[in-house]
């Protein structure tokens, strides 16, 4: 049935794209070792065989001289990241519980309508909203603060929530959460004790989008902080003046990739067992 | 303590699920409610646990209107035709989830959940996920929690539906002795299986279409029918409903005339009926009716051969494995005693005198 | 499990209601510092090295006065923190991070210095400014938004101005940094565009030779953009210097968000700007009738498209860093902007290091006389004092004598002198005192290299006819529309014509939404530093 | 479950006043916005009529870059497609190194997509970077990647590309893994082939991850414009210019607050309405394609 040059063709087709995949964390990983003179020597790929490799790029990004200090963003980042996803995904699997399992109608609105209303957030081109947040955080006091942009990062992240919520909740049988209401539980109760924890694997993915999209905003962070704080993709961006150093953008790339890897490896891991079954549908 | 609903309805989309229900389910009985699928079990079940909302009429409880009380307080167990358990816990766990809602010790819940995975004879499989567990365990599962609580109410909805036929004689047999000694306990078992309403029943409800069609004990349901529909839904395989007359005493059926009439029938007046005969009153022989076989089924150690006179379809039920071929040309014997009699809008009218004894239970 | 989402709602609602509580508090007066011993002798060793062991060992004596180390040092700021904007690390971002250090260490106050790339610098200073959002004390940007930025900006107060180095400022860039008749921006850098060319190419006898059998020309630094363009011609894609990699003619910037639009003034300058017309090079600005379409622009428009063919690969999409690179690199022989490549080849690293020289920017043989709508046939010069990095103190800031301060700490003796040398920090001669060969060549220049700096630097200064920024508000928005019709043009879109009959059009437009009067009473004080009144 | 009325916006509310909050302010703004002349110089709310709207019916840049990301974003999306779904399959069943594969093929969904546009536009970067380096090991010419309008469209779209086919990858690979069973064990008994049972089995099932992909990937691919600034900020020309991007030139750079407003909104509804009709064309698309 199959030919005997498919495993071939199948492994081919995988190495191939995994070096276009891989190429450019390769490129960045031996950029992050070069100098201005290595890198202005034209294309280079292997360390001492080709050029001199230095720690330049990575003690720019600690605070070195003509870099950045790239810590404090990383705790800027990763509490903002946690925060927003945290209230997204809570806010955001309620509301999906709630358009998976009640009918609602307003005049013409009906659920897929408020579903689509959620995900249409994510249509706004991110410049219309920038300078009304600008405003409306101003309003409040929270420009350049850690709770501002966890709102903000929460109206990005929210419609993300709930659109994979919803598939997910729907993959759950109602007779879960029929039997829970019966066996006594309230709707919330109802909820928290019998679908939330069911609910593993569609949250992992909810979260993982959440912080992925979260950890590299960039649009609004920037735009909305003065000095305060400063996340992670705004330190890195701070090196892109007309002279682009390179080794430490490269650096700086790496090192804000990391966390999100280890989420990869997770994600993996609950794909393996298979638990994502229902997760995306 | 009594439940009673009154005149419950529910139409969607111009279908009746519910058609002006009136019942009454008081304490200490098991009541079977027997229909085929889609005739409205599942939705007055579910209106009974508050899970489904009904256009009009009312349910009491001891009085109390019981349509205001939320689900979470009715006290209320059910069991589903699919077999849901709470994936995420172990056997243990599931049981214990409504003791620990109730907020019972710990070293209550410990009790209960014991006894109850004894009684369903799961006693060793505390730690398994359901997922890990055969479709009758989980079903167990499912019953064993639904035990555990002790509600005022226990919903059954079809729960043997989805297994296989050997399981399923198992449980039923085991749900006997489950039910013999629930003391006050409300509870309602639907089922499609004419069998399974009558060995568990006190109270046989028959459900057509959303109404409640006939109720009565299972003797009374079994002996007057009070309609053809009931007397098909009652029987397995459905009884045998044919058109008649009776003209000076005499029947005639399906083509031809009955040699011998019935005591039972002799006083009908003259005119069209329906006649009904079980499909274990008809049998083959050598001489008899004419008729061609038009399906075979073999059921354990019976055969049921499906045959038409004329237009008009019988189902023949005998012992044993018979070689009977599709296309055959057979006789029919049909025993004249055992006619039930109905008017031409399908009301009961005549019924045989009828030695329940003697009806087997299958 | 079972509260944690109300849990999260209720310490949301928590945070931001503390949080806007704790913001509304604010105090309005001005904070003054304390004082303290000094830190410093009076004309003890400066050096960078102990802020990062990549900084060099050079070391310079703190020359006394107001905003010396010294000084500085007896001021007690402990408890004041200053919220300072800056560029992108390294140009401009990176001095003032470490003249922010420095100035923590020695007055004990905290300085938070946030870095962001030149494309968003000006939204991100103006938005708060416009909403009145007192989020930067000092903000450093190109000097040419003064229209946009002047509004929201604390005069420098006297005593500063009276400062030695303020005092040693030249005129140009004192011209720069005053707004009405009032100096609202500390000067800190010095920019123009001058041009740039190998010498070890030029000077070579062998290519002398083939030079001018090729065209009968003495090969030497171009004058006009005339000649700039044959010689990058000739020298295209060969190699030149021996490295094994081929060298091109020219490197410009091209790419168009980037300052492509400050490239193609530089280019029309000697075209456009007529010693004996008045009255403005972009607009008339008796009408503010655009005059980027005139025959003048259309010219240099038309000449950068040729130079197309003369660009290194990649060379029609070369930011700022990529020019600097090529020309500072070795790619090509010659190139024209800030002073950022020439320092960059003058490095202690670099490959050319001494085999490049500075020169005026290229003139041309006639320019476009408006008022007779000829070509005048006359050999023009017309030096462009391109835009460059300023600074400048919110009115709106309660901190403004530590801004003031540190601005004047920043652009000390000591630390301008050790800043020119260190060309990644984008610092270039603004004051008479950088204007010395000598100084260049202690920094290991040699002797030709150094002068021919100091002379093309000093030499722009003296010009009559020189081009200065469009400096009105809304400048973006109008080079903005010039560097698309420009970049529709090298990328052969449409004809220079009417790429920039388009730009003109949108420039109208632009004056309209802006406000005519707005525009022109800006454009006024351009004019009158163009025409020396 | 109908009789829960009470409690169903208990649960829908939070979430849903939350967002309207964080929302409903910038809409608003920005409509009444686009009908002012705010920009640079003048920050504020006057009333200019529908002038805006009128320049931008005559702001060709505009309508070409909408064109042009109709292209792009379809373009991208329809690659990404069909690659992460080809690699879900490829690594779905059995494979040397599953895992392995798995995560890496995840990984460049993880990162910052400016600071990995700076990090392309070093491989791009026409003589110090390896994009032309490899070409040349190949044997091929060296491509002026970012300097003429066919190959930056090609940059732009490989970045495109290679950030957002894991999130395609992702999405399909954990479809697959929770197909049933059935459906393949009758294909293989009717002894289809390969090719066979995908178009006939795994095609079909997978119609619904399928759509919910290729909409969420359009929406995020419509507003393209970080690699764009970044690789070659619109250029050659206005070659490369996209919506996202010309409106981040005109509402952010050049602060025409008013004038990025009209066109915001005009955007929104179109892309609105684009999106509604494409999610409907290929809901009914692949419903027909999975019951043939």
């Amino acid at each position: 049935m199959r030919s005997r040059l498919y495993p071939v063709f199948k492994y081919t087709v995988i190495a191939l794209w995994a070096c276009f995949v891989a190429g450019p964390f390769f490129w960045a990983m031996t950029t992050s070792f070069k100098n201005a003179n290595a890198v202005q020597g034209g294309p280079t790929y292997i360390p001492w065989a080709q050029y001199e490799p230095t720690l330049t790029g990575w003690r720019n990004i600690f605070g070195g001289a003509g870099g950045i200090d790239v810590i404090d963003p990383f705790i800027n980042s990763a509490i903002i990241t946690i925060a927003a996803s945290a209230i997204s995904l809570a806010l955001g699997s309620l509301a999906a519980y709630a358009l998976s399992r009640y009918r609602f109608k307003l005049g013409f609105i009906k659920n897929s309508d408020i579903v689509f209303f959620f995900v249409s957030q994510r249509i706004m081109p991110p410049v219309v909203l920038v300078i009304p947040f600008f405003y409306l955080l101003q309003w409040g006091g929270l420009l350049d603060s850690i709770p501002g942009l966890v709102i903000v990062t929460v109206a990005l992240l929210l419609p993300i929530a709930v659109w994979v919520m919803v598939d997910f909740f729907n993959g759950i049988p109602r007779e879960i959460d029929e039997m829970a209401m019966l066996d006594g539980c309230p709707p919330f109760q109802t909820f928290v004790r019998a679908i939330l924890p069911n609910s593993l694997p569609g949250l992992t993915v909810a979260a993982m989008f959440c912080a992925v999209f979260g950890w590299n905003d960039f649009f609004f962070a920037f735009r909305l902080t003065f000095t305060e704080v400063q996340t992670l993709p705004q330190a890195v961006v701070a090196l892109n003046s007309s002279i682009p150093p390179w080794w430490t953008l490269s650096a700086a790339a790496l090192f804000g990739v990391a966390p999100l890897v280890l989420l990869a490896l997770w994600v993996e891991r609950l794909l393996s067992k298979g638990n994502l079954s229902g997760a995306v549908r | 303590m009594n439940l009673s609903a009154t005149d419950l309805s529910l139409t969607v989309d111009g279908v009746d699920h519910l058609k002006n229900v009136t019942a009454t389910f008081p304490p200490g009985r098991l009541h079977t409610v027997i229909g085929r699928t889609m005739a409205g079990k599942t939705t007055l079940l579910r209106a009974l646990a508050g899970l489904q909302k009904v256009d009009s009429g009312s349910l009491t409880l001891a009085g109390s209107d019981f349509l205001k009380t939320p689900v979470w307080r009715r006290d209320t167990a059910m069991v589903y035709q699919q077999f849901i358990n709470y994936p995420h816990l172990n056997v243990f766990d599931n049981v214990a989830f409504p003791l620990k809602r109730a907020g019972l010790s710990r070293h209550e819940i410990q009790r209960r959940v014991r006894q109850s995975l004894a009684s369903v004879g799961l006693a060793d499989f505390e730690k398994r996920k359901p997922s890990q567990l055969s479709g009758g365990q989980q079903q167990r599962v499912a019953m064993a929690r639904a035990l555990a609580r002790g509600t005022g109410i226990l919903l059954l909805d079809e729960p043997l539906a989805n297994l296989d036929y050997k399981l399923r004689e198992q449980l039923r047999d085991e749900f006997k002795a489950l039910f013999s000694d629930r003391g006050d306990t409300i509870v309602i078992y639907t089922t499609t299986e004419p069998a399974e309403a009558m060995m568990l029943g006190d109270v046989v409800l028959v459900m057509h279409e959303g109404r409640i069609i006939q109720t009565g004990t299972p003797q009374e349901v079994f002996e007057r029918p009070a309609t053809t529909t009931v007397a098909s839904i009652i029987n397995d395989p459905p009884m045998n409903i044919f058109g008649g007359r009776t003209e000076g005493g005499q029947v005639t059926v399906a083509g031809f005339q009955a040699t011998h009439v019935s005591a039972h029938l002799t006083d009908l007046p003259d005119g069209a009926y329906q006649f009904g005969l079980r499909a274990t009153d008809v049998s083959l022989a050598s001489s008899g009716v004419e008729a061609e076989v038009t399906f075979v089924e073999i059921s354990g150690s019976e055969t049921f051969v499906h045959v038409v006179v004329g237009e008009t379809p019988f189902v023949v039920q005998i012992e044993g494995i018979h070689d009977v071929a599709l296309g055959d040309l057979v006789k029919l014997q049909l025993r004249p005693d055992r006619l039930f009699a109905f008017d031409e809008q399908g009301t009961l009218v005549r019924t045989p005198s009828y030695d329940l004894a003697s009806v087997e239970r299958r | 499990m079972r509260s944690r989402p109300y849990r999260a709602l209720v310490a949301v609602a928590a945070v931001a209601a503390l949080t806007a509580t704790a913001c509304t508090a604010q105090s309005e007066a001005q904070h003054k510092p304390k004082d303290k011993a000094g830190l410093f002798k009076p004309g003890s060793e400066i050096s960078y090295k102990k802020y990062g062991k990549d900084y060099p060992a050079t070391k310079v004596k703190d020359v006394p006065g107001p905003c010396s180390y010294d000084s500085i040092s007896r001021k007690d700021y402990s408890g004041q923190t200053l919220k300072i904007i800056s560029h992108a690390v390294p140009v401009i971002g990176e001095p003032t991070q470490l003249h922010a250090k420095q100035f923590e260490d020695i007055t004990g106050g905290k300085v938070e210095v946030v870095n962001v790339p030149f494309g968003e610098l000006h939204q991100k200073i103006l938005t708060p400014l416009q909403a009145g959002q007192p989020a930067y004390d000092v903000m450093f940007y190109p000097s040419l938004w003064i229209g946009d930025i002047a509004p929201y900006l604390a005069p420098v107060p006297k005593t500063y101005l009276d400062s030695p180095g303020m005092k040693d400022v030249t005129p140009a860039y004192m011209d720069v940094a005053t707004w009405n008749g009032k100096v609202v921006q500390y000067p800190v850098d010095g920019d123009r565009h001058y041009l740039k060319v190998r010498t070890d190419v030029l000077e070579d006898p062998e290519r002398q030779a083939q030079y001018r059998k090729a065209t009968g020309k003495d090969l030497q630094v171009p004058r006009t953009w005339a000649e700039y363009q044959e010689m990058a011609e000739f020298f295209g894609g060969e190699d030149l210097d021996g490295d094994g990699k081929a060298n091109y003619g020219s490197a410009e910037v091209t790419k168009r968000d980037d300052l492509t639009f400050s490239a193609f003034i530089s280019r029309a300058a000697p075209y456009v700007k007529n010693p004996d017309v008045k009255g403005g090079v972009f607009f008339d600005v008796k009408t503010m009738t655009p005059l980027i379409n005139t025959p003048g622009f259309v010219r240099a428009l038309d000449d950068m498209v040729k130079a197309k063919s003369t660009w290194a690969p990649g060379g029609a999409n070369f930011g700022l860093g990529d020019e600097i690179f090529s020309f500072g690199g070795g790619q090509t022989l010659m190139s024209y902007s800030w002073d950022d490549a020439f320092i960059q080849a003058q490095q202690p690293e670099s490959r050319i290091r001494n085999k490049v020289q500075a020169a005026p920017l290229p003139g041309s043989a006639e320019v476009y006389n408006r008022t007779t709508k000829s070509w005048d046939r006359k050999a023009n010069q017309a030096p462009y004092f391109t835009w460059g990095w300023t600074s400048a103190v919110a009115k709106a800031s309660r901190h403004q004598q530590m801004a003031f301060d540190y601005l004047c700490f920043f652009s000390n003796e000591a630390n301008a002198a050790l800043d020119l040398t260190i060309g990644r920090f984008g610092v270039n001669p603004y004051r008479y005192a950088h204007f010395d060969p000598a100084f260049w060549e202690q920094q290991g220049w040699e002797k030709d290299v150094a002068e021919s700096y100091v002379r093309t630097l000093a030499g722009m200064e003296k010009s009559t006819n020189r081009v200065f920024d469009l400096r009105v508000p809304g400048v973006n928005q109008y080079m903005s529309a010039l560097a698309n019709g420009v970049a529709a043009a090298l990328a052969g879109q449409s004809s220079p014509q009417q790429a920039l009959d388009g730009v003109a059009e949108e420039w109208s437009k632009i004056t309209d939404q802006i406000g005519k009067d707005k525009v022109q009473s800006a454009y006024r004080d351009v004019v009158a530093l163009e025409d020396n009144s | 479950m109908d009789g829960l009325r009470r409690h169903k916006s208990m649960f829908l509310l939070p979430g849903l006043l939350t967002l309207f909050l964080i929302i409903i302010f910038p809409l608003l703004f920005t409509i009444r916005v686009s009908f002012s002349g705010w920009n640079v110089s003048n920050p504020q709310m006057d009333f200019i009529g529908g002038a805006n709207y009128t320049a931008m019916l005559h702001d060709s840049r505009f309508w070409a870059s909408i064109t042009r990301l109709l292209l792009l974003a379809g373009g991208t999306v329809l690659i990404q497609y069909v690659i992460g779904f080809g690699m879900a399959l490829l690594v779905w069943r059995e494979v040397h190194g599953r895992r392995f594969w798995r995560v890496l093929f995840l990984v460049p969904m993880m990162t910052t997509p400016v600071v990995m546009a700076a990090i392309w536009q070093t491989i791009f970067h026409e003589s110090l970077g390896p994009a032309n380096d490899l070409l040349g090991m190949l044997g091929l010419t060296r491509i002026p990647w970012l300097t003429e309008s066919g190959p930056a469209l090609v940059a732009l779209m490989t970045v495109e590309v290679w950030q957002w086919t894991p999130f395609m990858f992702l999405l399909l690979l954990a479809g697959l893994l929770s197909l049933p069973r059935e459906p393949f064990m009758a294909a293989a008994i009717d002894g289809a082939g390969t090719w066979r049972t995908f178009w006939k089995v795994t095609f079909p099932l997978m119609a619904p991850v399928s759509v919910a992909a290729v909409i969420i990937r359009l929406i995020e691919a419509s507003k393209l414009s970080d690699s764009v600034y970044v690789l070659t900020s619109g250029g050659p020309g206005s070659s490369t210019e996209t919506p996202g991007y010309y409106l981040y030139i005109k509402g952010l750079r050049d602060q025409q607050t008013g004038y990025g407003g009209a066109m915001s909104l005009t955007y929104l509804v179109l892309m609105t309405v684009t999106l509604t009709v494409v999610a409907a064309l290929l809901t009914r698309a692949l419903k027909l394609k999975g019951a043939s």
